[in-house]
């Protein structure tokens, strides 16, 4: 049992705080030829190693596990990044792990930056069991035909392939299918999030696809892909504690700074009490945050407890930290002009995303049915790691 | 009948009723529902002034005015009345600048020349008024403002600047508080001008709110004159109006009749939406028992007002629970969308952008959640509010 | 419209605060016959009117109004009243709009306060729907026979007289029966709360009754009772805004006197803030109180949505003013050596019994589904009250 | 192995299955349940005595004493598995005052004199030691204390009083904190003394706690003499092990095991009584997931001492958050209770009047939850722990 990072954690976290403190900023401030992705930065991306930290090696990647992709989240938050990030390894993880030679040979691009995926699920405003899944995919004649529609899909205007969850229809159970945005009968609708990342929502209407297409066996998928999402789960938590510690960092030294009827704010004991209580937040989110990245990968039960209980943690931690900050900045909180603003936003989205605090708490409930819950967190696991990478 | 009672006598039950049908006629739906979908906490220009025309023409614009200047007469009770059923109809807000501080302020302190000049105008909304306090120092402590206005002949020259001034970008006047000496008594050296925003050497700056609205903005004055005529009162008495200005809108804070209809608004949409979360009912019952608490605590206060009666700290608890209910409303508002709020518009006004009830409902919920972070900051933030209560209530 | 109270209302509770103050620690002092009850402030009671104020005056009561109640168990909190004034009155009231004269005829020695009544209804440790009343009565050769249990009978073990609400057994319908609680077959087990107020269980076997023992026509019963309850409620609602005024006040005087670090704790910001939280919520307990008083005898949509609301604000005003009044006053507040433990049990009592917090908010929940909470309060009713006095 | 984990290794594994085993064989169930149903902080004298002697027995009743005063040389990690392990197991808390205040002391400060006297005594539980340091005008404030030790030849003679002495009226022995001398500087007036509660002039005056019981105490010294070798280190030396005291203290807040089983009873009583209510389903997860946290919190800590680091403000934060949930803790098991939590039993222990399940889930309710008020109270208030937060984490 030791939960303080290794040497070689902290020189990842370093490296990578320090290229996006120095080099980020001008990427942003780049004109960007499309919302939401800086090719230069992407570029940096791939050469910092991200792109290939978390897929496995036989395919070209660095065998790395989700600890250090939350090590790497974390200082996306504290930066503001906006590419997507998630989305893309996320995506490359499931077809590395389902797919078969000729669909891995995609990765290659992935890898090199010049490839960019989305994983399309979602299809209602809120994070729902996947079997209500409406889309679905008919065999017809040797083709695929799949109809319906997804919401709210991550970097999915930016995609170049997207990964689709249907409904195998009259055959039952699921596929994920591998699918060209422009393909005929395709409509994506990219926006951007309040957060200023790629988001789409799109349309399938009778988009025929080879046989190819579809990723893996069908029957087992629904696990591979829920445990996709709390894959993504935990990595936007650790950015959302990034955010979050930027938050209270740059609070404190407001208060500090900020003088009213003669004195620093921060010297008024109404508010410095706040600001401890926030400092208890962020060790508390800090901490639920390496449960889940240390379980993202176990056994589903645990691996549910972990990441819902993060989840459920942060989220409140995220709103009491970001709406204090907005408040203890006072007026200037309320604006655009400083980087409270962006911050806060950034939180926001956080917590309406992948299901609210209200879901988290039912899925923590109903894996504490399991018994799970009721032993510390101490254990001796052999590691049974089912639908992991 | 007891004479503790919340039931209207005839006479006010009627006058209800006659507001009622006023509003059924002459507030226009789609006016009503622009307001809906405003992200803002004044309606834009654009909206609220054809409502004030409307008003104005049915003599209704300012029921707080004294008669002769073109006040309504009513009593406490009617402007609560009329008050709540513009909320409950949604009609757009007129701006408070004009009606509620400038109007008092001339008709209390101004000569007979400026309120002839001034009071029609502003009552029939051919002026628009904005309001000069805050600056970037002097934020919860108006007492050391700096803008700084020089008397040079029959003008002051003003140099300095003030922030979170709302629509000083569509304004065509100014209330100003500025210094006009300096002394070991910071209040004493403030005075209250007019100052006509066409006047040279006036800029303003938009200040983008959280929720990307401009709706307030920072001016800078260099070397702008204004004539000595537009000063109110004497010199140094500033710091005086804005006490009555304080004292005035006291007990004004009222706003549960606002709230219901986000309370309803939430309600219908719970019903639509049939989320599967038993956690949302009880979040709106609570909400809808602190609604019922706050209007039984506004009631009280204008119980206390008819009697004649000033409100002391009660004024601070209503503003403290206010905000903190519309802040609430708005993050119940913003659970309800789900990532259906995700979308960052840029585009306003909403009412403009929105075509379904689903987008009605959704699209300016993530505007409306950030910007009423603001509502327990300005006007007096919660944590003045509390050393108020403290002080005044508990003698602490 | 007008919520000030009137001049007779003033001195209504002007006289039972200062009647309470002077005399009610004496009552106290003397030694007790029986536990929770003193004979001498009883009759003092009975003396101030109070037995007779909101009785009909066809009975021989003054007639008076739910707010008059509210006025005085407010005052009873605040002197930390423990006889079992609610009880009695509130199961007067129903033999006084049910019974026949004969029934009447009882009211007299409780006027004269020589008799005590308590209402037996609840049957499991919180508030439920009186459906699932389980105490059954059945017809049997011109007698009633009685089967079943009561929990937690507020005033049970000092009664003279028991209601009792039973199903009735083969025909249908409900009826509240009077009881001799010294009848052959009852069990009657006394216990004190931790407020210091009477309560008792009771067992009920093969108590035989006869006709007129039955309260009133059979059908229609629940609605009495249910707004009996809620009469109830209300006025322990009063009850503990009472203690909780002293207990802010308490808080506040402490807190002005008490030095730590050289200077009074009132001086320090945070806890300075804290009391101004505790006025706040002193001021919407107060608010919703008025409420539920002027809304007591309403029509039964309205009278649950009020007394609902004010039973769930006033426990949540009660938990915070009582826990913060407690942690203000230090080590001291977490002893008996000080009125704050007895205020604060008070308060604890008092969102222990008549239906949690969560059971009002489902209950406020289900009136909302009539549509009667989208109406501001301000209303023009005719007044229809149903099951009122 | 990547580094980071949460896995104990082979030899921890087995350490722990050692005192799994140690536990089922050895603690009485009679004892857990008496001590399930125990609602002061320490257990009573006729529980914890007997169980200390079995731990005695074993060599186990010092885990964190140097091995050559009767310690057991485990390390942190093994150590916080066999005090989680008695949480977890339920068994008596014995008192800490002689184990872990007066042993860490004297093994420090003390003479070889007074480790010969003193230390096998504690270790074997032949004295019972109880802490004077608070007194009625110094509660978070300790430096100014009062009780007086004036040296009159070899004795020290005591006047004055200490409160909140848990267990006075059990125990033969107190650590006491005086005053030898007046000054600028009232902490360098402070020293520690060893006084034997049976001296002449010793007053024990119980203090019933809110809960009920009778746990602390107010202690009376009227010219009580204590023998000067009964001081601990010199003269103004009190402060300095107050502090060291407190240092030693840190991290040693470990609680996630004691509350995870007040949990699991909370669990299995909601299964057990069927409300028909949504929220205790959500209240529940949120403690599960606040336990979740504070167990990695702790872990975390474990870590940094198990690598020689000390810990700083993090103390405070759990402190601050034990606290907390182990009143949330009582609430909730007071909510499940309902109107069973109604009635005040005087009678104590309370495994002597409890005799079906239910009894045992609702007797104890109330006083539990009264009684824990006192924990963001005693040991430093949460408002101490907030601005040490402030000051020493956050530089305010």
């Amino acid at each position: 049992m030791d939960l303080l990072p290794a040497e070689e954690q902290l020189l990842l976290k370093e490296s990578a705080r320090r290229f996006l403190a120095e080099q980020y900023p001008k990427f942003r401030e780049a004109p960007a030829a499309r919302p939401g992705f800086s090719p230069a930065a992407w570029a940096g991306f791939a050469d910092m190693g991200w792109l290939a930290l978390a897929l496995p090696e036989s395919v070209g990647g660095f065998g790395g596990k989700m600890e250090d992709v939350v090590l790497i989240s974390e200082q996306f938050g504290a930066a503001l990044v906006v590419e997507p990030y998630l989305p893309v390894i996320i995506s490359a993880q499931l077809i590395a792990k389902l797919g078969d030679d000729e669909q891995h040979a995609i990765l290659d691009a992935v890898l090199a930056g010049t490839h960019l995926l989305a994983l399309a699920v979602g299809e209602t405003p809120r994070r729902a069991a996947l079997e209500g899944i409406a889309t679905r995919a008919a065999h017809s004649q040797g083709t695929w035909v799949l109809n319906g529609a997804k919401t709210a899909v991550r970097g999915g205007g930016l995609a170049d392939t997207l990964l689709v969850l249907a409904r195998l229809d009259g055959m039952g159970g699921f596929g994920l299918f591998m699918i060209d945005p422009d393909a005929p009968g395709v409509t994506r609708r990219a926006w951007q999030g309040a957060d200023g990342a790629d988001f789409a929502d799109m349309e399938f209407r009778n988009v025929t696809m080879p046989p190819s297409a579809l990723l893996g066996a069908r029957r087992d998928i629904l696990p591979h892909v829920e445990a996709a999402l709390d894959r993504t789960a935990i990595a936007l938590c650790a950015d959302a504690v990034g955010a979050m510690k930027v938050l209270l960092a740059a609070t404190v030294e407001y208060a500090k700074t900020r003088v009213q009827f003669g004195k620093p704010i921060g010297s008024f004991q109404a508010l410095t009490h706040r600001m401890a209580d926030m400092a208890v937040k962020q060790a508390e989110a800090e901490a639920i945050l390496l449960l889940g990245a240390l379980k993202a990968e176990a056994p589903s039960h645990e691996r549910v407890r972990a990441v819902s209980a993060a989840r459920v943690k942060i989220a409140e931690c995220a709103r009491f930290i970001g709406q204090q900050a907005v408040q203890l900045h006072g007026g200037m909180g309320v604006t655009e002009e400083l980087p409270v603003g962006a911050y806060f936003k950034r939180l926001t989205v956080f917590e309406l995303v992948l299901g609210d605090i209200n879901f988290h708490l039912r899925r923590y409930a109903w894996v504490g049915r399991t018994g799970v819950l009721r032993e510390g967190l101490l254990s001796v696991p052999e590691m049974r790691p089912e639908y992991a990478l | 009948m007891n004479k503790m009672n919340l039931t209207l006598d005839e006479d006010a039950a009627a006058f209800r009723e006659e507001v009622r049908a006023f509003l059924d006629a002459k507030l226009p739906p789609a006016m009503a529902r622009a307001q809906r979908l405003t992200t803002t906490v004044f309606s834009e220009y654009e909206l609220s002034h054809p409502w004030h025309e409307i008003l104005a023409r049915k003599g209704w614009a300012a029921p707080d005015w004294p008669v002769e200047h073109g006040g309504t007469g009513w009593d406490a009770t009617r402007r609560y009345i009329f008050a709540s059923e513009m909320e409950r109809a949604a009609t757009p807000y007129i701006s408070p600048i004009g009606l509620h501080m400038v109007g008092p302020v001339l008709i209390k302190f101004g000569t007979a020349e400026q309120k002839k000049q001034f009071l029609p105008r502003i009552l029939e909304a051919k002026d628009y008024w904005c309001q000069g306090f805050s600056e970037p120092g002097a934020g919860s402590d108006l007492a050391s403002l700096k803008l700084r206005a020089v008397r040079q002949g029959d003008d002051y020259v003003l140099n300095g600047s003030k922030i979170w001034t709302t629509h000083a970008h569509v304004a065509n006047w100014m209330i100003a508080l500025v210094r006009t000496s300096d002394g070991p008594k910071p209040q004493a050296g403030i005075s209250c001008l007019l100052v006509p925003m066409t006047a040279a050497g006036v800029q303003v700056r938009p200040i983008r709110t959280i929720g990307g609205d401009h709706e307030v903005n920072e001016v800078f004055f260099e070397d702008t004159r204004v004539p000595v005529e537009n000063l109110v009162a004497a010199e140094g008495q500033g710091w005086a109006i804005a006490k009555y200005l304080l004292e005035f809108e006291r007990g004004s804070v009222m706003a549960a009749a606002s709230l219901r209809r986000s309370l309803n608004e939430l309600l219908d949409r719970a019903l639509a939406i049939d989320i599967d979360d038993p956690d949302i009912e009880y979040s709106l019952s609570r909400l809808g028992i602190d609604i019922d608490t706050l209007e039984m605590m506004e009631l009280t206060m204008l119980s206390s007002l008819s009697r004649g009666e000033a409100p002391g700290a009660e004024s601070s608890i209503l503003k403290l629970r206010v905000s903190q209910l519309q802040q609430q409303v708005t993050e119940m508002a913003l659970q309800l969308a789900g990532e259906s709020a995700l979308r960052w518009e840029t585009h306003r006004a909403f009412h403009e952008i929105c075509s379904t009830p689903d987008e009605d409902a959704n699209k300016p919920a993530l505007s409306r959640y950030l910007n009423t972070r603001a509502n327990t900051i300005f006007g007096g933030s919660s944590e003045i509010q509390r050393t108020i209560i403290a002080k005044q209530l508990l003698k602490l």
